[in-house]
């Protein structure tokens, strides 16, 4: 399952992440992306941009800082999780360097307010957005509506179920960094004992393509059990009272995986409050939160996605697709995630690995 | 009978109070056209006047809730300043107002002394003072209620001298009761008259407002009469008369207040057979019969609390009978809800008109239209000229006095809001209309009005069967008078051989309430 | 009908319940009032669009406008919906939840169709609209029913639906997301996206679907026996009672109405999203009805206007949709948005108090 | 009859400051009803202990039945404040975002300390948490003087609030966490845990607050000439106001101590957490009026009380947690924390009319 890009669906992390997608429709759902995915996969991207790269494409100048004034609009979640405020300090950060004005929308996680977010880079006759979208389906009509009206999308961190439709779409492999995650965490807990895992918000398909990931390798330990699965909706107060709920059931739980670094922290806190110092607990992210607290001795890994990165890259393509009409890469796009644990926990700076 | 002795002419220092040029202005009306208003120290100072003529407004005045456009207030000479209830109360200045501002939520002690609890140590609230004081000031007004009450629980007489204990309770110099007496008893009255008594002796300065003639004259040492916003006439009580009063007033002969049909009952139209309504102690209504025919005026007299009100609650289908028969025209009523007793023909003013007849946000024509909505629509909308004409119409045909068919029906005197009710209760054309107290509060003028109302339906074949708790009216309006004490008819008269002690004792006296318990 | 249309011409405010049908040529103080009070939400209006045209020259393009209007009509319906409500002195808190089950339950029938027996079956999109929207309806009968029978208050009825039909809307799915909602000829269900997306004569069909569900409200409100007794029990439920007014069905019948509206507004939304998700209108209810009392409507019940809150939704749209077009940064957005909702309301007291000092002056 | 359920809605209903404080040995038909309408809550409480105790053995474990207690704790001070507010007949739906306004106060003073000119002032936990109450009275505060000097619906004003609060509480810290709340002994400013971690007597120090802060209220409620203000101006207000009471400061009172409610809640919350984000405690205005409303307080004002409140906050912590110790699916756990929460209000209503019914006969 952690293989590189394409397949499942993606997306970043934390609060309140995408309210769409399909987890029990998982199944339907990638049937009718397959059905149209495999065909696209790597032409498409290139022949449907060039089409509609002509009008937004004509006047600018060539290569880097050629923005000449033009508007990027950068639409994620709510940058009170530091991951979307990240990536989109990175992404304005590197339109201004390239001579763009930019236009920094959040949406919240509701489809409707991203819609009209895009209604609104519409209006603004935007060159290009950079999205870290609302939801795999949901995005789908929007993005085209964007298209239609002639502005390419870059889509970060997380897919939506169509291709074509955008004109990129970088990712963090949250698969392969589930599998990294549950490996630390087996490894962490010596391969056996009980264990309880938060999941994010059930409507998310990111809380499940972890999930998923974190099972496909913690599934092969036999003697490791898990005692309690419960959704905590990527928040950190539910994360503490849920976590303290299961710790009631079952006291002798040696380890909590939990699918973001919010819930992580919120699991910590319910621990070292009950005094339970020597469980495992990993979360999923890289939040500087998570890295001070593996530092501290708290949190024990978690799994950085490199977001300031996916964003930049998302802004360098769109800047050579205004200036060429094409990106020059595939439309999918995926970066591995890395682990962080007490090795490498020094290194780590705002959603990077430095050294 | 009087404590109004000797008044003799009025010396300048005897006045306390003061109302100099006063002018209110409701957006529009004219509630008070610059009115000078004396009041004499230690004495009754009567208010009377039609319906909207701004008794209530001067008072509100004098009470620091309404604030006038132009004049100022004296009291002994000096101008005070009477922005807020609460400056007025710091005054000695103490009222009852006309509608009931008490909290149903809470009990008689609590609301006796909301605002200015007695305190226990400072920051509590000494409750036993609190329920001591409550119970002494009931016993006062000649009621041996529990304090704890909640006042939700009490009729609406009781609640009314609730009111009056609240006021008593304050150290007050000047006491303004506006109708204090339109829900009490005759008994009561009394016992009020008693305690106002006692007050006058205390020096207590008393303005007084009611519409009931024999009552204020006895009560009375002088008296203001208020028309149309104006004050036409002050006068020592004992240099005036009945008729002078009324002409004051209305400008007509007291004699033609009440005017009878005088057509002979048809067939009954109304036959209630033994109905029967539960209560928590004993039956609120016990086993009633009676019949009212057409053209006939029926009054059902009664102390406060005798179940007259939830015999019409019955009769209307707002309250369950538990047995018990209603014919309507000889047609067997099955059906016990509003709709189709309203079908059927009955319809009913209500006695309580700000809790149970308006709707206080609407205009005087949506609330005059508002039970025969169905019948005016036109392919499912409501044609409004239609609408207007009609309302405009009832509006005209009982003279009541409004701003116009739009203003918010708060903005009426409190006689002419009871007309708008009354204007919808007519609209239905009800076979027999019943009235639950529709003289409460109405002046002498409309009371006259509602009389002929009454008898012109009589004339037209309609039924009319209505409540009083006011003798002289009942036995002036009814063809035949029901008599009614702990839910039951303890007896009947006919117009020609009821007279006042009968329904008193019939109401009252012992030997009916034993016989009944 | 028609003697309405002709009446509507000549008296000057669109109001309803008091004052719509006079036809006296002189002008009451108490009109020019009430004309100035409803006013206010469009002062209000008018001060968004000039200063965000002047931040923004966008802002004013056509085709910003329009956008902005698509976008005010969902909360313009939610709103409408909840306003029958409030004026009979009730209160909705579900009608966000019961745009998403309905939004469910249509989408399902568009992507999975109905399973019976072996086969599936698949409706029409119009059919599927009209199974949506009377699903919600159902579900506002339900609210209203549990109300009206069991003297439960309106605030925790609602509040209960919210967490019920939205558990419901998950459930249909199990989470997850109907992602394609556009048919097939095969089987005879396409067009779905129609009231979402599609425009006609160059308006979004969405913005005439508000433009029919306003005038029909505003008719109803103001010109049927049914909208009068909406106002009476609100107004004073006791004094409804006693004029024979069936209390009861007029509140059952405006859940119903809400729940109906807020179906409605969660096809629009699912539509032009083109997937239907359990998430959808999560939280919308605060808006609608803060549009409600934006426009005047007073949440005791018995006074309110279906302009007014058309207006309000007016109001609230076109704010957020311009700090996000002038990129007000997303902390600062909530903290205008929460600041002009009470700023509106201050406007309104101040006016009334302007007015009333005047209309005793003029008369 | 539906006129009739209305006049017997407000005979027997819990109402404290009349009935309380009364201690006559002997006691009266309405102070039996009144035991078992309150009792109502309690009754659903048992049950729902009963059916999650079949469920799942731990749940009644005394570690368990502590730990939920110390989860009530934060709804129930929340509610608590909120109940002063619906007494006088106002709502505040800001309480969630003023307990994470002062949330991110209190955190930034005690991560960042006070910059003053060139050096930062670190105060003493116990002084944070001050400010942070002190922040949440003043938002309360300024809530009540919108709502009484510009007569602005509360239900917009709070509305209005929920969104400036939370918008600052964002601006506070640019979206980010105060991650580490511990503070150091050469700043003096640690023991902030105390309040939301540490235990005395075996049970947690939040625990401990919520019964001061319970006490507190019950007192104040019954047995104060404030707290009967507060039913007056709850139960009549025009009436309160031409009693003398100052109305006006009576609601700005309520909403200050709200606030502050509010405040002390999000602080317990940070202090649990250890660490303060601005998100803190988003939506909790809805389960703290559903606490409020749930034991027994009329959204019309005027009725309930405390005790009722903190019960419906138990009903609604006991639920939550019993679901999620017995492993409920999240969608069946919004579906059913919903269904119990109208039936607990139906409940009341079954068991005011048998107790009418039996208190006609006994009396
Ligand atoms: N709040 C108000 N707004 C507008 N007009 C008002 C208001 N209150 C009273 N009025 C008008 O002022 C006039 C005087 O009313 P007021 O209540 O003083 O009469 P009243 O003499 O007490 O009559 P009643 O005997 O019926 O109580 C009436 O025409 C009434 O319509
Ligand atoms: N809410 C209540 N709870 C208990 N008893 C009540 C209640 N309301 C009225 N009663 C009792 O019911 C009886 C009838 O009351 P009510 O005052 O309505 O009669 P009435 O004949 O209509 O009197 P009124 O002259 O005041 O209209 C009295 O014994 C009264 O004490
Ligand atoms: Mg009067
Ligand atoms: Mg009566």
């Amino acid at each position: 399952a952690c293989g590189s890009s394409s397949t499942a669906a993606t997306g970043s992390s934390s609060a309140a992440a995408a309210t769409s997608a399909a987890t029990s429709a998982a199944p339907a759902a990638t049937t009718s992306a397959a059905s149209s995915a495999p065909v696209v996969a790597s032409s498409a991207p290139g022949s449907s941009a060039a089409a509609a790269s002509s009008a937004p494409a004509s006047g600018s100048g060539t290569g880097g800082g050629g923005g000449a004034g033009k508007l990027i609009v950068i639409i994620t979640p709510s940058p009170d999780n530091v991951f979307f405020k990240a990536e989109q300090d990175a992404a304005k950060a590197e339109a201004v360097k390239l001579g763009y004005q930019t236009l920094v929308i959040s949406h919240d996680d509701d489809p409707t307010k991203q819609s009209q977010a895009i209604d609104t880079a519409i209006s603004r006759k935007a060159a290009a957005i950079i999205l870290d979208n609302a939801g795999a389906d949901v995005t789908v009509t929007a993005v085209q509506r964007a298209k239609d009206a002639g502005i390419p999308s870059f889509l970060i961190d997380r897919e939506i179920n169509k291709t074509g439709v955008a004109a990129a779409q970088i990712v963090s492999n949250n698969a392969q960094g589930a599998a990294l995650g549950g490996q630390e965490f087996a490894t962490a807990m010596g391969g056996k004992g009980e264990y309880a895992e938060l999941t994010g918000k059930a409507t998310d398909t990111n809380a499940g393509v972890r999930s998923q990931g974190y099972h496909s390798i913690l599934d092969q330990y036999s003697d490791m059990k898990m005692v309690a699965q419960q959704s905590a909706n990527w928040d950190q107060a539910e994360a503490l009272s849920k976590t303290q709920t299961i710790l009631q059931a079952h006291p002798n739980i040696k380890g909590i995986i939990a699918g973001n670094d919010t819930m992580a922290l919120g699991a910590e806190a319910a621990l070292a409050a009950a005094g339970k110092t020597n469980v495992i607990v990993t979360g999923f992210d890289g939040s500087p939160d998570v890295v001070a607290s593996i530092l501290k001795g708290g949190i024990d890994a978690t799994v950085l996605q490199p977001a300031s990165q996916i964003a930049q890259m998302a802004v360098q393509q769109a800047d050579k697709f205004i200036a060429s009409g094409s990106t020059g890469k595939d439309e999918k796009q995926s970066v591995d995630c890395v682990l962080v644990n007490k090795v490498n926990a020094k290194t780590v700076k705002n959603f990077a690995v430095t050294s | 009978m009087t404590s109004a002795d000797p008044v003799g002419p009025p010396t300048p220092d005897d006045v306390l109070l003061v109302a100099e040029n006063v002018s209110k202005n409701y957006g529009g009306v004219m509630a008070l056209k610059d009115v000078n208003f004396k009041a004499y120290r230690g004495k009754v100072n009567v208010l009377v006047g039609e319906n909207g003529a701004g008794k209530s407004t001067l008072m509100k005045i004098l009470s620091g809730s309404v604030e006038p456009t132009t004049g100022r207030i004296l009291i002994e000479g000096e101008p005070v300043s009477l922005g807020s209830p609460r400056e007025a109360q710091a005054l000695g200045i103490g009222i009852i107002h006309q509608e009931l501002s008490l909290f149903p939520n809470m009990s008689i002690a609590e609301n006796m002394f909301a605002g200015r609890e007695p305190r226990k140590g400072r920051r509590f609230v000494d409750f036993n003072r609190e329920r001591s004081q409550a119970r002494a000031v009931l016993a006062r007004l000649g009621q041996n209620l529990n304090p704890n009450t909640l006042v939700s629980d009490l009729p609406i007489g009781q609640q009314q001298l609730v009111e009056i204990g609240k006021v008593l309770l304050e150290d007050v110099r000047i006491l303004i009761m506006d109708e204090p007496t339109s829900a009490l008893s005759n008994h009561e009255v009394d016992v009020l008259f008693g305690v106002m008594e006692d007050l006058r002796k205390q020096d207590v300065t008393i303005i007084y407002i009611s519409h009931k003639l024999d009552e204020f004259r006895r009560i009375g040492d002088y008296v203001t009469v208020f028309r149309d916003g104006n004050l036409v006439a002050s006068e020592s009580m004992t240099r005036t008369d009945t008729a002078w009063i009324v002409r004051q007033m209305v400008g007509r002969d007291p004699n033609s207040l009440f005017s009878r049909s005088g057509v002979a009952p048809g067939e009954v139209i109304l036959d209630v057979s033994h109905l029967t309504a539960p209560g928590p102690v004993r039956p609120l209504v016990d086993d009633v019969s009676l019949t009212v025919a057409a053209g006939e005026i029926v009054g059902i007299y009664g102390l406060m609390g005798a179940g007259r009100t939830e015999l019409m609650e019955c009769l209307m289908g707002t309250r369950e009978a538990a047995a018990g028969e209603v014919r309507i025209k000889g047609q067997l009523e099955t059906e016990g809800t509003v709709q189709s007793r309203l079908r059927a023909g009955l319809a009913l003013v209500p006695e309580d008109r700000q809790r149970d007849g308006l709707v206080q946000v609407m205009s005087v024509k949506d609330n005059v239209v508002l039970s025969v909505l169905g019948k005016l629509k036109k392919w499912g909308v409501l044609p409004p000229g239609n609408v207007h004409q009609i309302a405009a119409q009832k509006v005209k045909d009982l003279t009541i006095r409004i701003p116009g068919l739009d203003a918010p029906v708060t903005s009426l005197s409190g006689g002419n809001q009871q007309k708008v009710v009354l204007a919808r209760a007519l609209l239905t054309e009800p076979v027999v209309l019943l009235l639950d107290e529709p003289t409460r509060g109405v002046d002498v003028g409309a009371k006259s009005q509602i009389a002929t109302i009454m008898a012109d339906l009589a004339r037209e074949g309609y039924g009319v069967l209505f409540i009083s708790s006011e003798l002289a009216e009942v036995i002036a309006m009814a063809d035949r008078v029901i008599v009614m004490a702990k839910g039951r008819v303890t007896a009947q008269f006919s117009a020609e051989d009821v007279t006042e002690e009968k329904l008193v004792a019939a109401s009252a006296s012992d030997s009916v309430l034993e016989g009944i318990q | 009908m028609s003697v309405d249309a002709e009446v509507d011409k000549s008296a000057p405010p669109p109001d309803p319940a008091a004052k719509a049908p006079r036809q006296r040529p002189k002008m009451s103080a108490g009109q020019i009032a009430l004309l100035l009070v409803r006013g206010r939400t469009l002062v209000v209006l008018v001060l968004l669009v000039i200063i965000f045209g002047a931040l923004s020259p966008d802002y004013l393009s056509q085709s910003n406008l329009i956008t902005m209007t698509k976008h005010v009509s969902i909360n313009a319906i939610l709103a409408i919906g909840v306003t029958f409500v409030i004026l009979t002195g009730g209160i909705d808190l579900s009608v966000g939840s019961i745009a998403g089950f309905a939004s469910m339950i249509s989408g399902g029938l568009l992507f999975n169709g109905l399973s019976l027996g072996d086969g599936k079956i698949f409706f029409s999109a119009a059919m599927v609209i009209l199974i949506g929207i009377v699903v919600g309806a159902l579900v506002g009968a339900l609210n209203g029913t549990v109300i009206t029978r069991f003297g439960v208050a309106p605030f925790i009825t609602t509040l209960g639906m919210l967490y019920v039909a939205r558990g419901f809307a998950q459930l249909r799915s199990n989470g997850g997301t109907f992602p394609d909602l556009s048919g097939t000829s095969a089987r005879g269900n396409e067009g779905f996206h129609i009231i979402g997306v599609d425009s006609w004569l160059g308006i979004p069909v969405a913005v005439w679907i508000m433009v029919v569900v306003a005038a029909a409200a505003i008719i109803v409100t103001t010109r049927t026996p049914f909208g009068r007794r909406v106002f009476a029990v609100g107004g004073n439920e006791r004094a409804a009672e006693l004029s024979g007014i069936r209390t009861k069905r007029i509140k059952i019948a405006v859940y119903v109405i809400s729940g109906a509206c807020a179906a409605l507004a969660g096809l629009l939304l699912t539509s032009e999203l083109g997937a239907a998700y359990p998430d959808t209108a999560t939280t919308y209810e605060l808006n609608a009805i803060a549009a409600a009392v934006l426009g005047g409507t007073a949440l005791s019940g018995g006074r309110g206007t279906i302009i007014g809150t058309v207006m309000g939704a007016f109001v609230i749209g076109f704010l957020t949709d311009g700090l996000v077009l002038v990129g007000v940064s997303t902390f600062w957005q909530s903290v205008v948005k929460g600041a002009v909702i009470i700023l509106a309301v201050i406007t309104e007291q101040a006016q009334q108090k302007l007015q009333r000092r005047l209309s005793s002056r003029t008369a």
